[in-house]
């Protein structure tokens, strides 16, 4: 279709993409966090999805050149990786807290003051959590939308 | 002491063995199971004399434990079932010769011999109901060795159906008797005999918690259906013929020696616990109708093992009549007839297979004239069909004397309608006189000309029926040897307090119970030429409705349709009336629920809601209104996603941004999917009838009012909930070290909740997401290869 | 990620189930010693935080299911195609066993909700996962009927916490101990636990919620249907005994029952008539369903229907009866127990027979025994166990269910006679279509199908395998029981599991 | 905050809320689908521009919780995406070949649709 | 405080949800359960009451503990969200998958075609 | 070597704006790292998309026909809607819809972007369709005007574009 | 949080006001989603529903007066965007790929 939507998609693509990197990171203390971030980013492949189609998807996307794997298009593989790492983390994080002694899945947040240029932030290893969940979310999602988009 | 135990086993032993030997003898492992069962013989004669009993527990919490009691009743019992082992594997060498399937059938016989010893031995009533509930397995698995005729797969079902409910039955009166020694004896115990603090050891107690707990004609019944189950009393006999289906030595050893011989051992084991004048009533009844009735039977049968069949039936009867007769004699008529019918009934058998194994048939209309060229079987035939008839000096008279005497004292001293029983005592023998002299009138006369010529057994077949017809004679010469070797402490051990010695000899003066057997002789004397008009009369009466097989097939087939056709109507397959089944049972069941507690209504206050939000339900609610009456997909998908818009707003309106932001994303993600799936389905508008578009409103209408009256009342309720804890506890504290643990750490308390207080549901449910991902895949995955990759 | 060589993946699998055998086995000797285990996840206080709860009642299920589940994944290592195995089907189950276990595990309400979500969702792909016409069907139930019960235990769930205004469950067995101290008042209470006993009775498969089974369970891969039968049907009794017994146990009503035929004031005796009156309907219904099935699958479904009636019924006599009460619920786990273990093997026998020969129908499959004398063993084992024939494990569920219903009946409790005439009736019932199983798939004339086909070996030893454990169940039940009455008692007083759960603060 | 900044954003706030309003109600009276979005992918969207507008306002450039820039970001987007949104739908509409209320000629083809694609359902 | 306006419309939701349920083709089903998935999402929220302000409060301890909307509900309702609508994503690909190996889509001859054969 | 980076630091001032920070000088400083940390790796994944992007050398020149381009499009927005609100409130909704091709002067994708996204914000005019081998717009109008006067503000846009994006 | 004192009158006048003018606004665009004659139509309707439920989330933030609402109705006009684009592409010729 046009060349409109498509540049406009262009545009708009990594605003979205933005926006739900924003929704992660202050997800902490600000509504956000793992789902709406993941949501969103799905969100965003979606609109590529629609507006170019999925080759063009794979192509400039992650110059993913391969036949469909067993279970779909291409590119399902490596969704299917991003969720399972997604689950990797967010189990790992889990069990990280185990080494560490206390029980399954605590979080600390720690606070470094004193950087040089930007002083005080907290980095909160729930965040690690929020990862796991994102990536997940992603992963399963992206995966739902190829493996149904294609046939 | 411990040669119970080994006597016990070992049967089970060989017949775990008994595949291995088969390869490695072949043919000849009837040797090898001769050989085991003669062993526990002698582990058991060994144990001739001592009264003990040893005991592993088992399973000590319920007081059940497996222990081994060895008195007179139990060792007649199992003399006979590990003797009559011994020649009945003797003469299956002989009979099994060259059929298939010899490892599953001598395993399965030496199983069940040794179920049998362990249903004799056993001193407690569950280790008791183990060996019953093996033997009922085994001789299922026995009445099934010809696996490929239906008539006894119909046979193996049809016993296994009934023994084995029977015994179930029994199982129940034994958790009574267990749950009654509980206050009788201070503690609950499974253990029946042999310990002071058995049940036997003191009946008087047990019986009396019995009666004032009410439960003692229950336990009863519920013991004489079990009983009356395995040794095939009237109405529960029906298995027994159709039995005959099992190879000969296998009917012999069941129906003549140990099977059928289970029931009445209970009966006597549990006599001296529950006798009393319902006992007599019950059990002296059932045992003299089946008596008449199967020896009638016994008459109208058409060919020798059915014949052998019901006439085992009916001295079962017998037996059951006489340890219900609450006298001595009785006990001492059934202790001793179990002898005797053990020696007789089993010499018949093994003739009768030698009959249908040399002559090839087994219908009595075309038999006749074997003394020819079976001259020794027809010697024992004599001795052992004599026997029983019950004529002197055979073993059979006395136990039957015996039995007139106890009936005639029982009709002495209760008078009224109780001399029925020495009458239908007396008209029963007659029958069994008559069928008797019928089986022994196979070897008389001359053959008739369709017999092909019987060629003579070989030694195999032959040993074993004279064993036992030498045992009957030496029996029926001097009853005396027999009686205090061991029918004195059988007896002994069926009778509620002290047991006098009994004295067998042949009667010297007339007494009314010579008189009875005088007068049973000679009416059957009289009536032997009208056998065959008797026959026939027989034949015709049991054709209708009134053969007990009639009964079993209507219960079991007729089950079988009827499920057939009512099944389709429950399960229809429709997915509509699962649904409507299920929500329908759960808003009743709320309902009646909510009922039930007498939930009051809150009274209708004022409306605290703000405007936009009434505006934003309104049209959340026309959005559903329209999607219930979409006209295309597409119109359905747009106005669904109007609702999650509506809803997202409600979200945000009801001040709950994050829930906003997921709800509306995911909505778009929904609609995504459902335009991606849409354009596949064909547009499709089921036109609707009206009934069942009433029957749905009405349903969903049920439905939404339990929702409205949950949400009603769920919001009266305002407990202080926990959620003041993570308020205070989730955001980040004024002053705080490097590393603090116990804050959440981040001011968005949602968030903080998710991932760090209950981090354990996003784990969850990240999860369903990963597998929803992965149910998606594999489905479109598996789309060509179906079942068979 | 290892999807990429099958061979490590199959290992990969069956080890995972074999160290989540040696887990569970690790738990139930620290159980051993001190009775009740408690695991504040993530550190936070127990109202607040998650906790697992591990105590005798849900180690004896989780027992069961690590036995089921090695033996389903073994079986399937061998059972499934190679490329359902590539795809995600061990991902799949054991995801799924996860969910069974943090159901198990779980103290608070709504994560039970979660891991339930996990085990269905799960479950429902593995019942889609031949996507044939029939499988997708019974899928489409299965998926439509279990959508709507999570809907529905969310209302619950939510209710729930509206109320009670908590979500752990020990928290709430405490507040509705003394609700007025809370601020809790119960009465709308027993209308939101109506709700969530449907959904769990659907996950049972109780009657009126049977329909998904005979579907379900002839649509799923053998190995599943063994979980499904075995475990998740567990899950949902646990579920009940869990929330009924220890929570909602101490909920009093002041005002009593409003219902004709419901006496006393407490929950549990508005639940006793009903769970009778299912247990009834599922003995009988499946009973006599299984009667006329012409298929072992059918006949094997209806039965776990009628076996999941007697595992109701103790509990109906539980509720109805108080004296009763830990030697019912004994016998409802022992019951569960063999019954998990011996449809589990049957289900895997029957799915040897449809491997090799193509179908379970008993026109094709005849004169079994000749052709697998030791598959047929193993089946018959199976088969007399659940008749209920000693030494096997069946007959101790049976005997302890005639126990409970016998002392019921001599205490005077209402229905214990009619409950003892009911299981006598669904023990006849059992022989009647078993021995009718038995003689047309396994004797009879030996047919076409029977004689070509080729039985693998493996397949075979894990049904025998399972016998043996049956066996050995039977012959040392002992320890089985005592585990079960140690699993009663825990699931009877409260006070143990309260304060094992919020030990230490208020 | 003073009172100009207050008028300031009723201002744009009524301005807003007149827009979203007109543009309804071009919804909802224009006859057909190419009119239609003429009044609605202009005013509704300007409705909804002028109320980020205000929002901007009204949380000034040092906004608690990141709220001032965020919707000048909001405006740019909707200025964005609103005509292509429009563009899009016309697209489809006169794909699937609605035809024009009123009279309307197709500049170079004769006849008065193009050829469409796929299955139409009615 | 019960709001009733609220339990009425939840009430007429889930009504139309269940009979959108019980209709004859399989995407009514499905849509049914999105919206019965939504109303029981929506029934949630209201559990966790309706007043009271945002749930993020700034740094430090909040000042007014009593009235914001617990958030606790809140996280409960966002994972029941995913949770739906990864079941949704699953149902409406099982309805799709039935609809080519059936070729059609309403229940009824499903029904007869199934039924215990 | 290649110029995805100068678009990830475009995506860094994007994430100022997202993030929605005070103006402060070292917030502005550390959300800019921050944005730059998140900005290089995103604009590094998409590179492909972003290939042909306007090279930044000439964006100096044209700041002064942007701005000049953004006022005259508020001015003409404002009119557009005013006139659009007339039309539809009165009630004999004076429209008589036809359709003009315009055929574009420009033919590189962000001028024809543009181009469409500004007409449909005037007022009167709605791009339909765009086919990009004749590279000629069609714009339904609502307004009666003829079909010279409809285009001639689509020109002004269109030297105004010409000389944004220079080709 | 820097606001003055409290919120002037016809601030809050103005913002409730533009509240219920934008529900009402949403049901009859609704009615247009729910009877458009055909198909391009509910689309529209569609979108500008989704506009002006953007309009109303920014309203409410206004109330509320704390700017995370903002964000919201950023990514509300981003999904209203996308699912008419979606809607759009499927309406034309049956969505996706070519």
């Amino acid at each position: 279709m046009s060349v409109i939507t498509r540049t406009v998609t262009r545009v708009v693509f990594p605003l979205i993409l933005l926006t739900a990197l924003a929704l992660l990171f202050q997800g902490h203390n600000l509504p956000g966090g793992g789902f709406i971030a993941g949501v969103l980013t799905v969100a965003a492949f979606a609109l590529v999805y629609i507006v170019n189609g999925l080759d063009y998807l794979q192509e400039d996307l992650l110059g993913r050149t391969g036949d469909d794997v067993e279970g779909g298009p291409a590119i399902v593989a490596d969704f299917l990786n991003v969720f399972a790492g997604g689950l990797a983390i967010a189990a790992g994080g889990g069990v990280v807290a185990i080494l560490l002694g206390q029980p399954f899945l605590s979080q600390a947040v720690l606070f470094v003051h004193d950087l040089p240029i930007f002083h005080e932030l907290e980095l909160a290893s729930a965040f690690v959590f929020d990862l796991g969940v994102y990536l997940v979310v992603v992963g399963g999602l992206l995966t739902i939308l190829t493996v149904v988009g294609d046939e | 002491g411990v040669a119970l135990f080994a006597a016990l086993a070992l049967p089970f032993l060989g017949a775990l063995v008994t595949p291995l030997v088969y390869r490695a003898l072949g043919e000849r492992t009837a040797w090898f199971a001769a050989l085991v069962a003669f062993a526990s013989f002698g582990l058991v004669a060994s144990q001739f004399g001592t009264t003990g009993s040893v005991s592993i527990d088992w399973i000590p919490t319920l007081g059940v434990s497996l222990t081994l009691y060895l008195d007179g009743l139990s060792l007649l019992i199992s003399l006979l079932a590990s003797g009559v082992g011994v020649l009945v594997f003797t003469y299956s060498a002989g009979y099994m010769h060259g059929e298939p399937g010899q490892a599953r059938y001598y395993g399965t016989l030496l199983a069940f011999m040794g179920s049998m010893l362990g249903v004799a031995l056993a001193a407690d009533l569950i280790a008791l109901f183990v060996f019953w509930e093996l033997t009922s397995i085994t001789s299922f698995g026995l009445i099934g060795h010809y696996r490929e005729s239906e008539s006894s797969l119909y046979a193996a079902r049809k016993s296994m159906l009934i023994t084995v409910s029977g015994g179930l039955f029994m199982l129940v009166g034994f958790v009574l008797l267990a749950f009654v020694s509980g206050d009788a004896l201070g503690s609950t115990t499974f253990t029946l005999i042999g310990t002071p603090d058995s049940m036997i050891a003191n009946a008087d107690a047990m019986r009396t918690a019995l009666e004032n707990a009410g439960l003692f004609v229950p336990v009863l019944v519920l013991v004489a259906i079990g009983a009356a189950a395995k040794s095939a009393q009237v109405p529960l006999h029906v298995w027994l013929p159709n039995a005959m289906e099992a190879p000969t030595p296998v009917s012999a050893f069941l129906h003549s020696a140990t099977m059928v011989k289970a029931g009445v051992y209970l009966i006597g084991r549990m006599r001296p616990l529950l006798v009393g004048d319902e006992w007599m009533l019950l059990l002296g009844t059932l045992g003299l109708i089946t008596m008449t009735v199967t020896a009638l039977l016994a008459v109208g049968a058409s060919d020798i093992k059915e014949l052998l069949a019901y006439s085992t039936a009916s001295h079962l009867g017998l037996i059951t009549a006489g340890f219900g007769f609450a006298n001595q004699l009785g006990a001492e008529t059934g202790a001793f007839h179990i002898l005797n019918h053990a020696l007789f009934k089993a010499t018949l058998f093994l003739v009768a297979g030698i009959i249908a194994h040399e002559a090839g048939t087994r219908a009595i209309s075309e038999l006749g004239g074997l003394r020819h060229d079976l001259p020794i079987t027809g010697i024992i035939t004599a001795i052992a069909a004599l026997g029983m008839a019950g004529v002197p000096p055979f073993n059979g008279f006395y136990s039957k004397e015996l039995l007139f005497e106890s009936a005639y004292e029982v009709a002495h001293e209760l008078g009224g309608l109780a001399w029925l029983f020495p009458a239908v005592a007396v008209f029963g023998s007659v029958f069994t006189f008559l069928y008797s002299i019928r089986f022994l009138w196979l070897f008389m006369g001359e053959k008739p000309a369709g017999l092909g010529e019987v060629h003579r057994p070989s030694l195999a077949l032959l040993a074993p029926p004279v064993v036992l017809a030498g045992l009957a004679m030496i029996v029926g010469i001097d009853p005396q040897l027999a009686v205090d070797t061991i029918v004195q402490s059988a007896f002994g051990s069926a009778v509620a307090g002290e047991a006098h010695t009994m004295s067998i000899h042949l009667p010297t003066e007339l007494t009314p119970a010579v008189a009875m057997s005088a007068i049973t002789i000679l009416t059957g004397i009289a009536l032997s030429p009208f056998y065959d008009r008797l026959r026939d009369g027989v034949r015709r009466l049991t054709h209708g409705p009134f053969s007990a097989d009639w009964y079993y097939d209507k219960a079991v087939y007729g089950l079988e349709r009827a499920s057939g056709l009512a099944l389709p109507r429950i399960q229809t397959g429709q997915f509509r009336t699962y649904a409507a089944w299920m929500l329908g049972v759960t808003s009743l069941l709320a309902l009646a629920g909510y009922l039930a507690a007498g939930v009051s209504i809150p009274a209708f206050s004022d409306l605290s809601i703000t405007a936009p939000v009434v505006i934003v339900l309104l049209v959340a609610i026309v959005g559903a209104a329209a999607v219930a009456r979409a006209p295309s997909h597409i119109a359905g998908v747009l106005t669904l996603s109007v609702l999650g818009f509506m809803v997202a707003l409600f979200y945000v309106l009801s001040s709950a941004p994050d829930l906003a932001l997921t709800q509306l994303v995911v909505e778009t993600l929904v609609l995504v999917i459902f335009l991606l799936v849409l354009n596949r389905l064909p547009a499709f508008y089921g036109d609707t009838d009206r009934g069942t578009v009433a029957r749905d409103a009405l349903l969903a209408g049920g439905v939404g009012l339990t929702v409205t009256i949950s949400v009603l009342v769920a919001t009266a309720g305002s407990p202080d909930a926990i959620a003041r804890f993570f308020v205070e506890r989730a955001p980040v504290p004024a002053e705080h070290g490097s590393i603090l643990a116990d804050f959440g750490g981040g001011s968005n308390i949602v968030n903080v909740i998710l991932v760090d207080f209950r981090a354990f549901d996003t784990m969850g449910e990240i999860s369903v997401v990963a597998m929803a991902a992965l149910g998606v895949l594999t489905l479109v995955a598996m789309r060509g290869r179906g079942e068979s990759s | 990620p290892l999807r990429r060589f099958p061979r490590a993946q199959r290992a990969a699998s069956v080890l995972g189930a074999l160290a989540y055998l040696g887990a569970v086995a690790l738990l139930a000797g620290r159980v051993a010693d001190e009775s009740i285990l408690v695991y504040q996840l993530s550190a936070w206080p127990s109202p607040f935080g998650i906790t697992l709860v591990a105590d005798a009642l849900s180690l004896f299920m989780l027992g069961l299911t690590a036995i089921v589940s090695l033996a389903s994944v073994a079986f399937s290592a061998r059972f499934m195609s190679g490329f359902a195995q590539r795809i995600s089907y061990h991902t799949l189950y054991h995801l799924m066993v996860v969910g069974i276990t943090g159901s198990f595990l779980t103290g608070d309400i709504f994560n039970l909700f979660v891991w339930f979500e996990v085990m269905l969702l799960s479950s429902y792909v593995l019942v889609a996962f031949y996507s044939g016409p029939e499988h997708t069907r019974a899928a489409l139930t299965y998926t439509v009927l279990n959508l709507l019960g999570s809907a529905l235990m969310l209302l619950a769930i939510g209710g729930l916490y509206a109320t009670v205004g908590t979500l752990n469950m020990a928290d709430m067995a405490r507040r509705l101990a003394t609700p007025a101290q809370f601020g809790v008042d119960p009465v709308p209470v027993l209308g939101l636990t109506v709700l969530l006993f449907c959904v769990f009775a659907l996950k049972a498969g109780i009657v009126p919620f049977q329909f998904w089974v005979p579907a379900a369970y002839r649509a799923a891969p053998a190995p599943v249907t063994a979980m499904l039968a075995g475990v998740v049907k567990k899950v949902g009794i646990y579920a009940i005994i869990r929330l009924y017994f220890t929570v909602f146990a101490a909920a009093t009503l002041p005002a009593g029952l409003g219902l004709p035929g419901f006496v006393g004031n407490d929950f549990l005796s508005f639940f006793g008539p009903i769970m009778f009156v299912m247990a009834a309907g599922s003995i009988l219904l499946g009973g006599i369903g299984a009667v006329s099935r012409d298929d072992l699958d059918g006949v094997l479904a209806y039965s776990s229907i009628g076996q999941i009636g007697f595992v109701v019924l103790p509990l109906a006599v539980a509720a109805t009866v108080p004296e009763v009460r830990p030697l019912a619920i004994a016998a409802a786990l022992v019951y569960a127990l063999n019954h998990g273990l011996t449809k589990s093997m049957l289900f895997l026998a029957s799915g040897t027979v449809k491997e090799a020969v193509g179908s379970v129908r008993f026109e094709r499959i005849g004169g079994l025994a000749k052709r697998t004398p030791v598959l047929s063993i193993g089946f018959f084992m199976g088969a007399i166990s659940l008749i209920g024939i000693p030494p096997l494990s069946g007959f101790f569920g049976k005997l302890l269910v005639f126990r409970t219903t016998a002392h019921a009946g001599a205490l005077g409790g209402r229905g214990g006679a009619v409950a003892l005439g009911l299981s006598l009736v669904g023990a006849i019932l059992t022989i009647a279509y078993f021995s009718r199983a038995w003689n047309r798939g396994f004797w009879g004339t030996e047919s076409e199908g029977v004689r070509t086909a080729t039985y693998a070996p493996s397949l075979v030893v894990i049904v025998v395998a399972l016998a043996g454990l049956l066996l050995l169940v039977g012959v040392g039940f002992d320890p089985v029981l005592r585990a079960a009455e140690a699993a009663a008692d825990i699931a009877l007083d409260r006070q143990a599991y309260v304060d094992a759960v919020l030990e230490g603060l208020q | 905050m003073n009172t100009i900044h207050a008028a300031l954003v009723t201002l744009f706030i009524a301005i807003g809320t007149f827009f979203l309003l007109v543009g309804t109600i071009g919804l909802i009276r224009l006859p057909d689908v190419y009119n239609r979005m003429h009044a609605t992918s202009k005013a509704t969207t300007l409705g909804a521009a002028s109320l980020f507008l205000a929002g901007t306002i009204y949380f000034a450039p040092s906004a608690p919780g990141g709220a001032g820039l965020t919707s000048l970001v909001g405006i740019v987007f909707l200025f964005m995406t609103a005509p292509t949104g429009a563009h899009v739908i016309s697209q489809a509409a006169e794909r699937m070949g609605i035809e024009f209320a009123g009279d309307a000629v197709w500049p170079d083809t004769g006849e008065s649709r193009p050829e469409s694609p796929d299955e139409s359902d009615e | 405080m019960t709001q009733f306006v609220l339990a009425g419309v939840l009430g007429l939701l889930f009504a139309f949800g269940t009979f959108l349920v019980l209709r004859r083709d399989i995407v009514r089903v499905v849509w049914g359960v999105t919206i019965i998935s939504q109303a029981a999402n929506v029934y949630l929220v209201t559990m966790g009451g309706l007043a009271g302000s945002v749930p993020i409060l700034g740094h430090g301890p909040p000042d007014n503990p009593a009235t914001i909307t617990d958030p606790l509900v809140q996280a409960l309702v966002l994972t029941a969200i995913v949770i739906s609508f990864g079941t949704t994503a699953f149902a409406l690909v099982l309805t799709y998958r039935i609809h080519e190996e059936h070729g059609t889509i309403d229940l009824r001859e499903l029904g007869e075609t199934g039924g215990e054969h | 070597m290649r110029r995805w980076p100068a678009i990830g630091v475009v995506f860094a001032a994007v994430w100022l704006f997202v993030r929605g920070v005070a103006l402060t000088p070292e917030r502005v400083a550390e959300e800019l790292l921050i944005g730059l940390a998140v900005g290089i790796p995103l604009a590094y994944t998409f590179r492909r998309f972003y290939a042909d992007e306007i090279a930044l050398g000439r964006v100096v020149r044209v700041l002064p026909a942007t701005v000049a381009y953004l006022a005259v499009f508020v001015k003409e927005l404002v009119v557009a809607n005013l006139d659009v609100v007339y039309r539809v409130l009165s009630p004999s909704l004076p429209i008589e819809p036809d359709v003009v091709a315009v055929p574009l002067r420009v033919e590189s994708d962000p001028a024809i972007t543009t181009i469409a996204n500004s007409i449909t914000l005037t007022p009167g005019t709605l791009t339909m369709d765009y086919d990009n081998d004749s590279n000629t717009l069609y714009v339904h109008g609502i307004t009666g005007r003829d079909e010279a006067s409809l285009v001639e503000p689509i020109r002004t846009w269109e030297d105004y574009a010409l000389v944004i994006f220079d080709e | 949080m820097s606001v003055a004192t409290e919120l002037p009158g016809f601030l809050s006048l103005a913002i409730t006001v533009g509240l219920v003018v934008a529900s009402g606004v949403t049901l009859l665009a609704g009615y247009r989603v729910i009877f458009g004659p055909t198909t391009p139509d509910r689309v529209v309707a569609l979108d500008t529903i989704a506009t002006n439920v953007v309009a109303i989330a920014v309203l409410f933030a206004l109330q509320t007066d704390d700017g995370f609402f903002i964000d919201v109705s950023l990514v509300l006009a981003i999904i209203g965007f996308i699912s008419t684009i979606a809607v759009a592409r499927y309406v034309s010729e049956g969505d996706i790929i070519e």
